[in-house]
């Protein structure tokens, strides 16, 4: 095989197809015409696509929930309550860690000792192993539309298996379900891999039935730049939107500067729909997806309640189309329905009491905006330059040369020679650029952004700035000031 | 000046939570500890095999995805058939699914052969304090 | 008497003192040579004028509850608690309603009845019933400074009592305690009682105890437009001022709408300042405090976490000297202190998080300040012209005249004509100016701005307006939309 | 036509909360009934007055602030003595000091001779439904 970023042959996605529905017994379950019959039954409002293009017209912002557990019942009992207690207005199905590394024997040991326990030992749904049927009965069981949420590099089986059990949108990216989720699996093989998810998806779309594509904004969720963010964002929109995917939504990982935030998501859409357009790609209703606060939280469920709301508010400010939603439990352990309802309401609030309120195009958010388009700007084109004009082949390439690198990330195909720090006001900067292909002019502004920081603080530029950062919030402060 | 132990440490499983490895394994080396360590997605083979390769002191394992109790079942069987019957393992991070009350938690992993147990948000201080102790290093 | 804003004549203080220290028998214990001394011995940290003082030059937030309950231990255990747990700057004692209203026996009576019942009978703690020493014991048992908190319109005797008692700051005035919180109770009566309780204060002050004072910002609490609480926060601190007090904390209630909230605190503590200027007060230090959202709140309390966590990022972007905290039980009844604390970490979480990050001074930000400054000056311009050049004369007659007019105020000297609504962005406006003495331009932006709101709704501009904003943020929503 | 009805309501004692009496004033009038306002800060005595005086049909009590426990008491009795034996008495708000569970706050106002108890934040049209019901007025 020969990567590169064009539409897969049809014979191609037939042969993968036999062999992918074949890894595990439920695959032969799947049946393409079935299935789009099926989704033409399903009512608009329960569909995610149409959801998210009516908020954008509206100006809504929508909420959503992270929520999975190991047996059907008690899976459809947590979506009900987040629906019905927590305000949800789109919900998730969350897909367990084996099922991510189609460890499905493991994942139907999980199965099988949470029956027995009484209590989900998985930490998602696994909805390979439940299969098309049991994945109808649980979008039956709402009255809301529903994602596929994972982190799952090879996701070609879960993708069948899901959408032909009627879930209306599917999460991921052959680079963001890799480098934050994968050690060892090469970037040819996951947007390889996700090329067929895309293209299964445009063969829906060409068959009348519209599915949501999210791939995965915050990538490490620690201390990740936009620019980063974006670059992926932008890639895996082009893959997927020649694959004949129509309906995508941006993500990216709150940072928590107000201003830093609100640039973010403006210049997400922004760019995206920019680069879709140079692309040829005119089509693609584009949203964005706010995630709240992504890194290591407070472990006091009110401090952690003050994160979730002051994400909850930034994502009003900003006009993201939606926002995920964080649990006053995030730094204990999967949370009760009970606390992801919490968090829930108290988003909901907020976005809906600061649902008439934008943060005003001023001068300095201007600025902001400014730097990261043209940081973007920056990267995605070397990716082109890289690629000889092929987004897939620049990727792999700009991976390779750590001009696109993502920090923290556990995948050996990532440089991780940048390192991000907070500025003296709390937005993330780079103390390391790395081999990112910027101006100097951009390199100068992160030195000196970060130097402003090292001199208020008295002490010099360091890790040891990065690492305090990275324990802030949970210790109650943005930047980790020294102690 | 203190000899040098050696830690191997690794998350355990299917486990990518890749940030709080980083920061022990510098927290470790600034604390004059050799380190080992394996990274994210470690199998309690991989463990075993570098403790060897390396006559590690301790092995440290890390999971947080909420599969700790099914990746670490059979560690110390192993280790113990391995000819590694003393070397202490300890475990942290947010070792169950959910919120279930850190007493319970210790039990269930110390019968598991676990020497030492660590809530979430424990800082790397007190580990290593804790480690200096347990290899007889003086702090 | 002709009441005057000029300092109490010594003989005619001294004559009053003997009369209220006889309301009731707590008042024979006190004595100020010995309070000096006392007061002389409480450690810097402990003392509220001071915390305040470095809070401001630091640029630092600070954090205070509301709490009290009729019995002394039950009463210091709660402060203990909101110090330790609650992670409070500041403590607060709330003073019970009874108290407030001067029904002494009353009071007993509620002291009685709760050591009966085993729970406090009272809605806060009854200082002068429990005298001096008590009061004493209260701020020893603590590491934090006090200040008495109440609404009682005179409040004199309270203040020999808690003052010798060793409270460091002490909240109210003759405008913000009577308008809010009294039926009958002329002006005439409360301004000159308070001109006594701030030369109390004054008196201390030229012995050299600094106590903090501060006017009571959000009065009625519901949709009280800037320039009414500024106008009252303004007299009342030139009345102090007369009187000696030298430490002044002006406060206002959050509306709501971001960009007016930041406009109001920093034009409240400008304003302020050239006012005290002007008049000839050069030595006051003055700070400034939010309120968190005073109206009705919503009664699931994951939702009052969301209000209370904006309220504290709107205080930290503002950057007010310190935020007074409600509770996610605010809807439902006085608080636990489990309730308190958790208010107050998600405010500690987030003045924290934010506290490198101000918001800034854009063209939409000055454009707001602007319009407070303009309207605000109007009122306190009117005043000092009604009054003859005299403040309290002025404010007596502006009440008379409507100039200055309270929303949904009990008082029958208040002229209630004036109605708030909310414009389209969820700031306070004006429906109906009544006869605040604003200029055409003024009015016809208040009008414009209802009527812009009035043609987005399709529905005519009207009370049930008013109504639906008043009920908006208990269901969710800041503007009042119609269903 | 309805006959028109006359409620008698006011916040009792020493309770300053204003603003749901101005909205439940403006409720009730829009709902057709004559509304005698007391306003804030009611003693028992002004109700009864009042309430003799306009004929009422009813008393509508408000306490907010968290003595209305104390402050209730001896209100029907009161009512009684004077010649109202049969005027029903409704109280609502928020009635005692603190978040008790809203059975036993019924339960001790009913005790206290209240017909009904209205938990916080009741809106007014639930009170105006019992009102046309429990008078006899039909919606
Ligand atoms: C960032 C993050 C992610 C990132 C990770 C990126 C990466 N590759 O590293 C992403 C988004 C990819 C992610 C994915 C997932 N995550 Co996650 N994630 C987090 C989060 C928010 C922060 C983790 C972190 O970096 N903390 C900062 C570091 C410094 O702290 P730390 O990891 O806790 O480590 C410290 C201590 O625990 C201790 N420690 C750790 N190990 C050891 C070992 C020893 C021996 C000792 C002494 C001490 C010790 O020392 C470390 C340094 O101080 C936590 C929640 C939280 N803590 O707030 C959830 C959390 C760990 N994730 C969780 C889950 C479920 C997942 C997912 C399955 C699903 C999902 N929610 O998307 C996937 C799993 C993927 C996989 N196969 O592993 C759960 C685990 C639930 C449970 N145990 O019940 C958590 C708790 C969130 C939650 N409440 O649901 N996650
Ligand atoms: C605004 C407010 C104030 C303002 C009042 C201004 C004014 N003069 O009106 C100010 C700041 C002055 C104030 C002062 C005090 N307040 Co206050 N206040 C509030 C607050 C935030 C909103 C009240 C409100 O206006 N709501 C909007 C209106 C529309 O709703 P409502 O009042 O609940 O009325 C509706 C219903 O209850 C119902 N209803 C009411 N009465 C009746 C009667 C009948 C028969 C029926 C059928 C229905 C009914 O219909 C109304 C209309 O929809 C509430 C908490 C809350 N609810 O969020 C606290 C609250 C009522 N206050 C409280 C307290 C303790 C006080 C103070 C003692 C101390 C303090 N915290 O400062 C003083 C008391 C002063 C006094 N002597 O009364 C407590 C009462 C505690 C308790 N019962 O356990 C509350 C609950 C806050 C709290 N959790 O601590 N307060």
């Amino acid at each position: 095989m020969e990567l590169k970023n064009k539409k897969l042959d049809e014979n191609i996605f037939k042969q993968i197809q036999r062999e992918v529905l074949q890894q595990w017994p439920t695959g032969k379950d799947v049946n393409f015409d079935d299935a789009v019959n099926y989704h033409k039954s399903i009512p608009a409002k329960k569909v995610f696509s149409n959801q998210l293009k009516k908020a954008k017209q509206k100006g809504d912002t929508l909420i959503q929930p992270r929520a999975g557990v190991a047996l059907v019942n008690e899976h459809i009992q947590l979506l009900h309550y987040l629906e019905q207690q927590g305000e949800a207005d789109l919900l998730p199905t969350t897909i367990d860690s084996y099922t991510r590394q189609n460890r499905y024997q493991e994942a139907e040991n999980g199965i099988i000792e949470s029956k027995n326990a009484g209590r989900s030992l998985l930490n998602g749904f696994p909805a390979v192993n439940h299969g098309v049927e049991l994945c109808r009965k649980v979008n039956e069981a709402v009255n809301t539309p529903v994602q596929v949420r994972h982190g799952t590099p090879d996701a070609r089986l879960l993708a069948e298996i899901t959408i032909a059990g009627g879930f209306t949108a599917f999460e991921g990216g052959g680079i963001s379900y890799n480098i934050p989720y994968a050690k060892n699996v090469s970037l040819e093989k996951t947007i390889y891999d996700w090329q067929y998810v895309d293209r299964l998806i445009g063969i829906y779309e060409e068959a009348g039935v519209s599915i949501n594509r999210e791939p995965f904004g915050p990538l490490t969720g620690t201390l990740v730049p936009p620019c980063i963010s974006h670059s992926v964002a932008i890639i895996e929109s082009l893959l997927a939107a020649e694959q004949g995917v129509k309906n995508i939504t941006v993500g990216y990982g709150q940072c928590g500067n107000l201003l830093q935030d609100v640039a973010a998501i403006r210049t997400l859409e922004l760019l995206t729909e920019e680069y879709l357009e140079k692309y040829g790609y005119t089509d693609i209703v584009v949203t964005t997806v706010l995630h709240q606060w992504m890194g290591g939280f407070p472990q006091d469920e009110a401090k952690a309640f003050g994160v979730i709301s002051w994400g909850a508010a930034v994502a009003a400010l900003a006009g993201a189309t939606k926002v995920i939603v964080k649990t006053p439990r995030e730094a204990m352990g999967v949370p009760t329905k009970e606390a992801n309802a919490e968090g829930l309401k108290a988003t909901k609030q907020l976005v809906t009491m600061l649902a008439d309120q934008r943060m005003p195009l001023t001068h300095e958010l201007e600025n902001e905006m400014n730097i990261i388009i043209a940081e973007t700007r920056s990267i995605v084109d070397k990716i082109f330059e890289l690629g000889e004009g092929d987004a897939a082949v620049g990727a792999i390439r700009a991976f390779e040369a750590g001009v696109i690198d993502v920090p923290f990330a556990p995948s050996k195909y990532n440089a991780g020679e940048i390192l991000p720090a907070r500025d003296n006001y709390g937005a993330v900067r780079l103390l390391d650029c790395g081999n990112l292909p910027f101006s100097k002019e951009i390199i100068d502004f992160h030195r000196e952004k970060i130097e402003e920081r090292a001199r208020y603080e008295k002490r010099n530029v360091s890790f040891q700035m990065v690492i305090d950062d990275i324990y802030a919030i949970g210790k109650g402060r943005l930047v980790g000031r020294p102690r | 000046m203190m000899s040098q132990k050696t830690l191997v440490m690794g998350v355990i499983g299917a486990d990518v939570h890749a940030i709080g490895n980083k920061i022990l394994e510098y927290a470790f080396k600034q604390a004059g500890f050799k380190v080992v360590n394996l990274g994210v997605m470690v199998s309690q083979e991989e463990y075993i095999k570098a403790a060897i390769e390396t006559a590690a002191d301790a092995i440290l394992v890390s999971s947080l995805y909420g599969h700790g109790e099914m990746d670490c079942r059979g560690l110390r069987e192993k280790c113990d058939e391995a000819g590694l019957e003393n070397i202490p393992l300890y475990v942290g991070g947010n070792l169950v699914v959910g919120k279930t009350p850190f007493e319970e938690v210790e039990k269930k992993f110390k019968e598991m052969g676990f020497q030492r147990v660590y809530p979430p948000g424990t800082p790397p201080e007190v580990t290593i304090a804790d480690l200096k102790k347990d290899l007889g290093v003086d702090g």
